[in-house]
C-alpha cells in the first residue's frame, strides 16, 4: 500500500521531536558536536521527571558555557573548575531542588581537581555531568589530562608524551573509590543504542540525588571534531577505536 | 529573642551578627587571625536553629566559588578569611561583581606580602578598593574600628550588598578580629523565605516557574558591544552607590590644625594621639573613612579650607594615601605614616610623625 | 579611672583566661573593657600574653606599649615587660617560674607565690586565680561580687560548679602577694 | 506482523550538515544536500529514500542540533 | 643563530623571545587570547635545542607556583595567561614578591569583570600596578605598544626582575597579542649553567655545598619586628626601582597644547589621533608610559607647564587616570577617556573625547 | 661486673644519636609531636644517601612550615597546597636532584588535592611525604579532610558527622590508582619498629626519585597530641586504636 | 602607500590565511605591515575577519573603523563591514555566498565568483587564493614575485608543492574578477 | 651469650617533657624529672633506672627532638 510521506506527518503519528525544554536558540556547537546529544538528553530527563521547575543547572567554562541559552530552567555560569563548589552551596541551601553541574574534561580534571573530589567525597545530592572529549574545544584544541597517549593537539602537536606531558586521567575511577559517591558511570552517545544508556544513567543519576543518596556522575565520552580535526563521522569511529580502551564503558559503581 | 550586650572577639561577633541577621550561608577555609569566625559558626549550630548553612570548604577557591553559588540563587552568604587567602578568591570576588551578586566577604588582614605574618595590618587596601581581580569593579568596602562594628557591618554589608547588587567587603585587621569588647547583639531576623527572595530578588536562580523566562547568573558576554553596555551599567551602579552611601567620622575636625586620616584599627591609635597632640597644644582632628569605597573624598577636600597638613596614618607603607592626594588635588601637603609587617605603632609615634612630616 | 594591664606567662598557665575574667568582671561594673592577646601558631609551650583596659571612658588604642600594671608569670615574658611599665606602675610575678628577678626600682615589684600555693591546693589550675587575687588585692579595680558574676560569665555552664574554688584560689592570692 | 512506514521532517535552518544522521539510518533513507546551502552555508540533510524510512528514530536520537522530528505509522 | 626579521603575531613573539633569551622554563595554562604562547613554545620544542622546559600545568594557580618554584632555582622562569587567570594567580604572585623572586609574567588582557569577553581591554592596570595580592609590593610592569616590544620586553622583563629580585610582568592586550607585525627576533642566548646561576644568585636554592648556610625561599616571618625589616627592605628596592628604571616615549609632546596619556595598544591608537588633530590645528602630544610602575610621574608633571589639560585614553573605566591626577597634583585638569568590555575606539573617538572633555 | 655509665658513654660506643643533618635550632613543635621524628628520619635518609649537597625540600603552610629551620639543607617554602607543583618545576629544571615535599593533610588533601593528583599523575620524580594526623594542627586544630568520624576538632566540635562535613578521605587510595606513581605507602612512626619500617620506606622513595621511577607517596599517620587535646601518649594509642583502622598500615603500590 | 583592508567570510574559507599572505608579500616588499583578525571561541562555522595595513611608514593604529578595501565572502560579513568602506573605496564579494549583493553606490563594487571557479579546478581550498588574484588584480600594492615570496614565508615546508597550485589559482582570481 | 648495657644522654634543656621515652623504654629506664623544670619549662626525661638500660635506642628513636644520644657495650 502506499502512503504519501503527507499521511504519515501527523502529530498522532509522532514518535520523536526535539525535547520540549531545549529553546529554538540555534546551538552554537560545532556541527557534530557530542554536547547537543547530551543536552538532549539532560532536557529529556528533567522533562519527563517533572522537575522543571525545581532544577538548576550550572554550565561551565568550556564549550557548553552557553548551555544556558538552549535549555529552559535556570542556570548558574562557573568560573573554570568551580562548578562542584558552586553546586554544592546552591544545593545545600536548598534542599529540595535539583542540582547538576554539566562540565568538560578541562573543567571538571584539570584547574577543578580538588573541588570535584571534595563535592563528591562530601556527598554531595548532586549530578556531575561529564563530558570527555580528551581535548579543550573553547579555546582551540589544547591538551587535556585526559587526552590520550599519542594523540595531537596545539598544547602537545607531536602527540602525548607521558615522559613530558603526564598519563590519560581516569576521573571516574578515583570518585569511584571516594565514599560519597553512589554512583559513577562512564556512558556515550555516539550510537542509538549507546544514547538510550545514557539517557537511563542521565534518569537514575537525578534520581539519586533527588533521593538524597550521595553524588552520581555520569561520565560521557564524547568527541571534539574540530579539536580532533576529523569529521563527526570519523570522530564517533575514532573514539570507538582509541578513547574506549582507556576510558571503558559501563558502571563503575552503584549503590 | 532580643538585644544583648556581650563581651566578645570581634571574629566572634561576625559569626554572631550573620546568625542573628538571618544569613542563609557561610563557607569558609581556616586561616589565622580569623579562624574563630567559622569555629563560633560551628560551636552555635545555627542549622539547629535559623536554617543558615555552615560549611568547611576544601579552599578558599572553593569558598568564595560557594558564596557565588548561593548568592545566585538570592540567599545571603558570606565568606571570611586572611590576607592569602583573599588573594585566592580574587577571582570568584571579580565574578561576584561581574555577575552582579550580592554577598559578604571579610578580610581580617594580616602582614604580607606572601606567607607574611599572622600579626595585624592593612596592607591590603588596594586589593579590597581597587579591585584585586581583573576588570573594572568596585567592592563596597566597610572599614570596622571596633568589636561592635564588626557586629553592626554585617548588617550593613548584607543590606547593601542587596540594595546594589553589589558585593561587600568588611575590611578588617587582625587586632579587630582578635580583641573584646562590649558589644549589643541585634535581634534575631527570620531568614527570608524562597517566596520573599523570589519576590525580592526575580533575578535569583531558585528554578524557573512557568510564569517567567529562565534566569540566567552569568559574567560572560562575547559581544564586545553587549559587553560594553553590561559595564557602562556597572559604573552607573558604582556612580549611585558613591553618591548615596559614603560613611565616614568626624573626631576633633572643626578647629584641627592638622588632619589624620586613618581608618580601622590604626583610626582608634590616632584618637589617643588626638589627647598627646592636644597635652602640646597641637590641634590634630581625625577623620575616619568608614567606607573605603566609596572614599569620602569630599569631606577631606572640605578639611583643606582649615588644615595646614595632612597624615595619611596605616599599617601598610602607603595605600590609602593615594585616595587622600586625589581628594585633595594638591591643595595641602598630604603626608603618609606607616608600620609594616605587623607592627602597630603607639600614639605617641604617630604623633611624632606628624610632627616631623607635617611641622 | 583607667588601667592598662599586661598579663604574660607559658602558654599553658591560663594567661588568657585570666585577662578575660578581669575583663568580664569589667562589665559587670558597666566600665568599658578591651582584651587584646597576642596571638599565633596553636604549638604547646611557646609563651602568650594579653593586655586587658578597664576604663570609665570610651577606649581609643587597644594597643599599648606601656602599662599601669604588668602580671608576669615566666622569665621570658620578664624580659620582655619589664622595662614597659609606666614608672611608678606595677609588677607583679610569681616566684615559680622567675629565676632572676626584676630589677627596676622606679617601680613597684610585688611577689606572688602562687604556684606553690596552686601545689599546695592540689589544683596547678588555680594558679591564675591566685594570681588574679593578688592583683585585686593592689587594685581593687572591680568588686568581688562582680569578679564572680564575670566569672560565670566566663565560663561555659558545665564548668559553673567551679566558681566556689576560684573564689576561693583569688581570696588565697589576696593573702600570699607580697612587696618583693 | 504490521508493517511499519515512517517518515522525518528535517529542520533545514537547523541542520548543520554534521551528516552523523546520515550514517546512524539503518536504512539509508537520509542524505546531505549534495550542492544546496542553508542560511549558515550547511549543506543540510533531506530523505533521499523516503520510501524506506521505517520511522526507528535514530537519527532523530543521534542528531546533536535537535533538528529531525520523527513520524511512524503501522499498516 | 642571528637576529631574524618575522612576521608573527604577539604571542607567538613571546615564545620565541624566552627560547632566544635563554629562558629556563614557562608554566602555563591555557587561555584566549593568549594561548598561542604555549602553543608556539610546544611546537618549537626548545627542550630539544636549548634545554627550556615547558609544561602546561592542571591550573594556573599551579602555573605561578610552578614560576615560584622555578624561580627558587634561581631559573630564568615566566608564565602567562589573561584576565581569570591572572586574577588566581594573586596568591602565587605575592608570594614571589615577598621571597624577593625574580620571574616574568604575561597578561594578554580581556574585557572583565568576571569570565567577561576574550576582546581587548586594560581593565587590569590597578591589578598589577597596585598589587591585586595582599601586601605592600610592586611588580614591575611592562606595556608593550607593538610586537616588536612583545619580543624586546621579555628581556628587559627578565633582566630588571634579576636585577632587582622581583617579579615583573608584561601588561599586554588582546590586540598586542593577537596582531602580527614585523619583529626582529633577537640571537639566541646561551642557558645560564648551574654554576653561573650559583654565581649570580647565591640565594638560590640549588642544593646546599659545605661551604655555605643553608638557602631558604621564604616569604614567612612571624616575628613582626623582622617581619617590618623585611618590608622595609622591599620599600627600598622599589625606590631603587624607582629611581633608575621608569622608561616612557614622548611623541610631538614639545609643542603640545593637550597631552594624552596613553599605553599599550591605545597608544597606537592616540599616535593616530595626533595625526587627525593636526589637520584640526589642534597641537596634541602623546605621553606613552612603558613603565607602568613605576610610573613616570615627574615626566607627565614636567609636561604641565605648558599643556592646557591632560586625557587619559585607556581601555577601561578610568585607572591609570588616578597615576595621571597624582603627578599632576591639580596643576592642570585632567579627564578620562575609556571604553569598556572589549570595544576599542577609533582615532576620531578620542579626539573628539579630548575636545569635549579638555577645550 | 660493675660498670659505671661514663665507661660507656665513650664515642666508640656510640649506637644512636639527632641525626648529623639536624641542626641544633630547638624545634618549636608541640612535645610529642610526630613531625620531629620524621624529620630525624628524612635528615638520616639524606645523609646516608650522601646527597645532602643534591636535594631540596619544599616545606608546606602548616606546623611544619619551619622544617626549614632544622634540617641543613636548601629549602623552598610553599604556599598551601602548592608544594607538589614547586616540586615539579625544581625538579624538571634541575633533573639530577633530589627534590621531595613535606606536607600535612590539610595542605595535601584539602587545599592541594589538584597539585597533588596531577604531580603525582605526570609522574613527577619527587618523594610526596604527607603528615596525616587528622587536623589542621598550626592554625589551632580544624577538622581537615581526614579527621575520622565523630572526631571532635574546632570546627567540628561535636564530633564531624559526615552528613555536614563529607567523609574522611583517604588520599594515599586515590593516588595509588594514577598511573604516574611508583610507590604508595601508609607509614606510622610512634614505636622504634614502626618507625624503623618509615624509614625504610623514605630511603626507598628516595632511591625511586633519583632512578627516575615516577613519584612515591609516604603517608605517615600521625599524632596531633595539641590538636587532639591528649598527651603524647595517649595520642599514640588512640591513633593506634582509632585511625589505623581508617588509615591502614603498609604499601599500596610498589612497582 | 597605505592600504587599509578588511578581508571577512566563514570560518573555514581561509580568510585569515589570505591575510597572512597578503602581509607576508608586504613585509618581502619592505612595507610595514598589521594583521589583525578576529579572534573568538574555537567553534566551527563562525565568521571570521582580518585587517590587514600595508604602509610604507610605520603604522599606529591596528584598529580601524573603515577600510580601502573590503573583501567579503558571506553575508552577514557583508551586512557588517558594507558600509565601513571609505567613500571611493572598493568592496570585493565572492557570489557564492552573498544572495543580498551591496547597495552602496559611492564605492566600486567587485564581483569575484571565486566559489564557483574553485569547484571547477576541482579544489574548494583555492577559494581565498582565487579571491587574493582578484585583490591584487585591483590593487597591484605587491608584486607577483613577492606574493609567491610571501606564500613561501606562511606555509609550512611541507606544503612548498602546492605554490604552483596557488599561483595558478591567483592567475585565475585576476582573470575572473568584473565590475558587479 | 654476652651481656648488654647500655646508658643514654638526654639533652636536657631540648626535652620537652613529652615522656614518649619513658613509655618506649622496653627496661623502663627513663622518667620525667617529677618536680624540677628546665629553663622552658619542661619536666625533663632523665635515667631513673640506669643499671637496666640495654642500649636498645628505642627512646633515641621515638624521641621526636632528638634529645637522646644511646651508648651500648657488650660485655
Ligand atoms: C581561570 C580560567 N582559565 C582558563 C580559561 C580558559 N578556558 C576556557 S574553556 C577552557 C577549557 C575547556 O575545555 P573543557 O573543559 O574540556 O571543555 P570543552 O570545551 O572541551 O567542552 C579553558 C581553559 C578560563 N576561562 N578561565
Ligand atoms: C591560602 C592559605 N589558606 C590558609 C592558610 C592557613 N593555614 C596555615 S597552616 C594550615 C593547615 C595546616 O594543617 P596541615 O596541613 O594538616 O598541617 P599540620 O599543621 O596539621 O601539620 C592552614 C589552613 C594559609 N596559610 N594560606
Ligand atoms: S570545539 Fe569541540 S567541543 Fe567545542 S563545540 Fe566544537 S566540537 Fe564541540
Ligand atoms: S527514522 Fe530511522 S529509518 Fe527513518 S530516516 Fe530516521 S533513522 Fe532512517
Ligand atoms: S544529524 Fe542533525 S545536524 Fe547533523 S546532518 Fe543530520 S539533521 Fe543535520
Ligand atoms: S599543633 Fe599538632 S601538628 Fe602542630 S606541632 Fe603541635 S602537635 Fe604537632
Ligand atoms: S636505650 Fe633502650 S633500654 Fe636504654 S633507656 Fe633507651 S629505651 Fe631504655
Ligand atoms: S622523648 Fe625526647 S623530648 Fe620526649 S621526654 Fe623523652 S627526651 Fe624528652
Ligand atoms: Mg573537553
Ligand atoms: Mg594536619
Amino acid at each position: 500500500m502506499y502512503m504519501d510521506i503527507n499521511d504519515i506527518i501527523k502529530p498522532e503519528n509522532l514518535v520523536y521531536t526535539k525535547p520540549r525544554l531545549m529553546n529554538d536558540n540555534p546551538m552554537h556547537y560545532c556541527p557534530g558536536c557530542s554536547h547537543g546529544v547530551v543536552h538532549k538528553l539532560i532536557a529529556e530527563v528533567i522533562d519527563e521527571m517533572g522537575i522543571e521547575e525545581e532544577t538548576i543547572g550550572i554550565a561551565p567554562v568550556g564549550c557548553a558555557v552557553f548551555a544556558y541559552n538552549y535549555i529552559d530552567i535556570d542556570w548558574i555560569e562557573a568560573a573554570h573548575g568551580r562548578a562542584p563548589a558552586i553546586a554544592t552551596a546552591v544545593k545545600r541551601l536548598n534542599p529540595k531542588k535539583m542540582v547538576f553541574t554539566y562540565q568538560g574534561d578541562g573543567d571538571l580534571a584539570a584547574i577543578g581537581t580538588a573541588e570535584t573530589i571534595h563535592a563528591c567525597n562530601r556527598g554531595e545530592n548532586i549530578v556531575i555531568i561529564f563530558i570527555n572529549n580528551g581535548i579543550y574545544g573553547m579555546t582551540g584544541g589544547q591538551m587535556a589530562p585526559t587526552t590520550l597517549e599519542g594523540m595531537k593537539t596545539s598544547t602537545c602537536p607531536y602527540g602525548r608524551n607521558v615522559a613530558l606531558n603526564g598519563y590519560p586521567l581516569r576521573i571516574a575511577e578515583l570518585v569511584e573509590r571516594v565514599d560519597g559517591t553512589c554512583y559513577v558511570t562512564r556512558q556515550s552517545v555516539h550510537t542509538p543504542a549507546s544514547i538510550r544508556k545514557a539517557k537511563k544513567a542521565i534518569r537514575h543519576a537525578f534520581e539519586n540525588a533527588m533521593a538524597g543518596k550521595g553524588t552520581s556522575m555520569i561520565e560521557i565520552v564524547s568527541t571534539c571534531n574540530s579539536g580532533w580535526k576529523m569529521t563527526p563521522v570519523k570522530a564517533n569511529q575514532w573514539m570507538e577505536e582509541n578513547m574506549f580502551a582507556k576510558y571503558p564503558m559501563g558502571d563503575l559503581k552503584n549503590v | 529573642m532580643k538585644e544583648e550586650i556581650k563581651l566578645m572577639k570581634g571574629n566572634e561577633a561576625i559569626a554572631h551578627a550573620a546568625i542573628r541577621y538571618g544569613a542563609d550561608g557561610y563557607f569558609g577555609y581556616p586561616i589565622t587571625p580569623q579562624s574563630e569566625v567559622m569555629e563560633t559558626l560551628m560551636e552555635e549550630k545555627p542549622w539547629e536553629t535559623t536554617g543558615m548553612v555552615v560549611l568547611q570548604a576544601e579552599s578558599e577557591v572553593a569558598a568564595i566559588n560557594m558564596v557565588y553559588g548561593g548568592a545566585s540563587c538570592g540567599k545571603a552568604v558570606m565568606t571570611s578569611s586572611s590576607s592569602p587567602g583573599v588573594s585566592l578568591k580574587q577571582e570568584g570576588i571579580s565574578y561576584l561583581a561581574g555577575a552582579e551578586l550580592p554577598c559578604l566577604i571579610v578580610n581580617v588582614m594580616r602582614g604580607g606580602p606572601g606567607l607574611g605574618t599572622i600579626q595585624p595590618s592593612q596592607a591590603d587596601y588596594f586589593q579590597a578598593t581597587k579591585g584585586g581581580g581583573h576588570g573594572d569593579y568596585h567592592l563596597i568596602t566597610l572599614a570596622p574600628a571596633s568589636v561592635q562594628e564588626m557586629v553592626d557591618f554585617v548588617a550593613l554589608g548584607f543590606d547593601l550588598a542587596f540594595k546594589y547588587r553589589n558585593p561587600a567587603i568588611i575590611l578588617a585587621d587582625g587586632i579587630i578580629g582578635q580583641m573584646m569588647e562590649k558589644v549589643v547583639l541585634p535581634p534575631f531576623r527570620k531568614r527570608r523565605t524562597e517566596e520573599e527572595i523570589r519576590a525580592q530578588n526575580p533575578w535569583a536562580a531558585l528554578g524557573k516557574p512557568k510564569d517567567r523566562k529562565r534566569n540566567v547568573i552569568t559574567s560572560l558576554e562575547l559581544d564586545p558591544a553587549i559587553m560594553e553596555q553590561n559595564n557602562i551599567r556597572f559604573q552607573a551602579t558604582y556612580k549611585r552607590i558613591s553618591e548615596n552611601e559614603i560613611r565616614y567620622e568626624e573626631i576633633n575636625c572643626e578647629n584641627a590644625d592638622y588632619l589624620i586620616v586613618a581608618f580601622g584599627s590604626m583610626a582608634r591609635i590616632c584618637q589617643k594621639t588626638i589627647e598627646l597632640a592636644a597635652e602640646e597644644g597641637i590641634k590634630v582632628g581625625v577623620l575616619r573613612p568608614i567606607t573605603l569605597w566609596p572614599f569620602p573624598s569630599e569631606a577631606i577636600a572640605r578639611q583643606t579650607s582649615h588644615v595646614k597638613g595632612i597624615l595619611s596614618a596605616e599599617l601598610n607603607a602607603g595605600q590609602m594615601v593615594e585616595d587622600v592626594r586625589l581628594a585633595v588635588n594638591g591643595k595641602v601637603r598630604v603626608e603618609h605614616f606607616g608600620r609594616l609587617g605587623g607592627i602597630v605603632p603607639t600614639p605617641d609615634e604617630v604623633l611624632a610623625a606628624l610632627k616631623e612630616k607635617l611641622m | 579611672m583607667k588601667e592598662e594591664i599586661i598579663i604574660a606567662g607559658f602558654g599553658g598557665q591560663g594567661v588568657l583566661s585570666m585577662g578575660k575574667i578581669l575583663a568580664y568582671s569589667g562589665l559587670m561594673e558597666d566600665k568599658e573593657v578591651t582584651w587584646m592577646p597576642s596571638y599565633g601558631p596553636e604549638q604547646r609551650g611557646g609563651t602568650a600574653n594579653v593586655t586587658v583596659i578597664l576604663s570609665d571612658e570610651r577606649i581609643s588604642s587597644p594597643v599599648l606599649n606601656s602599662f599601669d600594671v604588668a602580671v608576669i608569670l615566666n622569665q621570658p615574658s620578664l624580659e620582655k615587660f619589664e622595662n614597659k611599665v609606666k614608672p611608678g606602675g606595677i609588677l607583679i610575678y610569681d616566684g615559680y617560674g622567675i629565676h632572676h628577678p626584676p630589677t627596676r626600682t622606679d617601680i613597684e615589684v610585688y611577689r606572688i607565690n602562687a604556684m606553690e600555693a596552686a601545689i599546695e591546693m592540689n589544683n596547678t589550675k588555680a594558679l591564675n586565680m591566685i594570681v588574679l587575687g593578688g592583683l585585686l588585692k593592689l587594685k581593687p579595680m572591680v568588686s568581688m561580687e562582680n569578679v564572680l558574676k564575670g566569672l560565670k560569665k566566663s565560663l561555659p555552664e558545665r564548668h559553673h560548679h567551679l566558681i566556689p574554688m576560684n573564689e576561693q584560689a583569688i581570696l588565697k592570692g589576696m593573702e600570699i602577694i607580697r612587696k618583693a | 506482523m504490521a508493517k511499519i512506514k515512517g517518515a522525518v521532517v528535517v529542520n533545514k535552518e537547523r541542520c548543520k550538515g554534521c551528516e552523523l544522521c546520515v550514517v546512524a539510518c539503518p536504512s539509508k533513507v537520509l542524505a546531505l544536500q549534495p550542492a544546496e546551502v542553508n542560511d549558515r552555508g550547511y549543506h543540510y540533510a533531506f530523505m533521499q529514500n523516503p520510501d524506506a524510512c521505517i520511522g526507528c528514530a535514530s537519527c532523530g536520537l543521534v542528531c546533536p542540533d535537535g533538528c529531525i522530528t520523527v513520524y511512524k505509522v503501522k499498516l
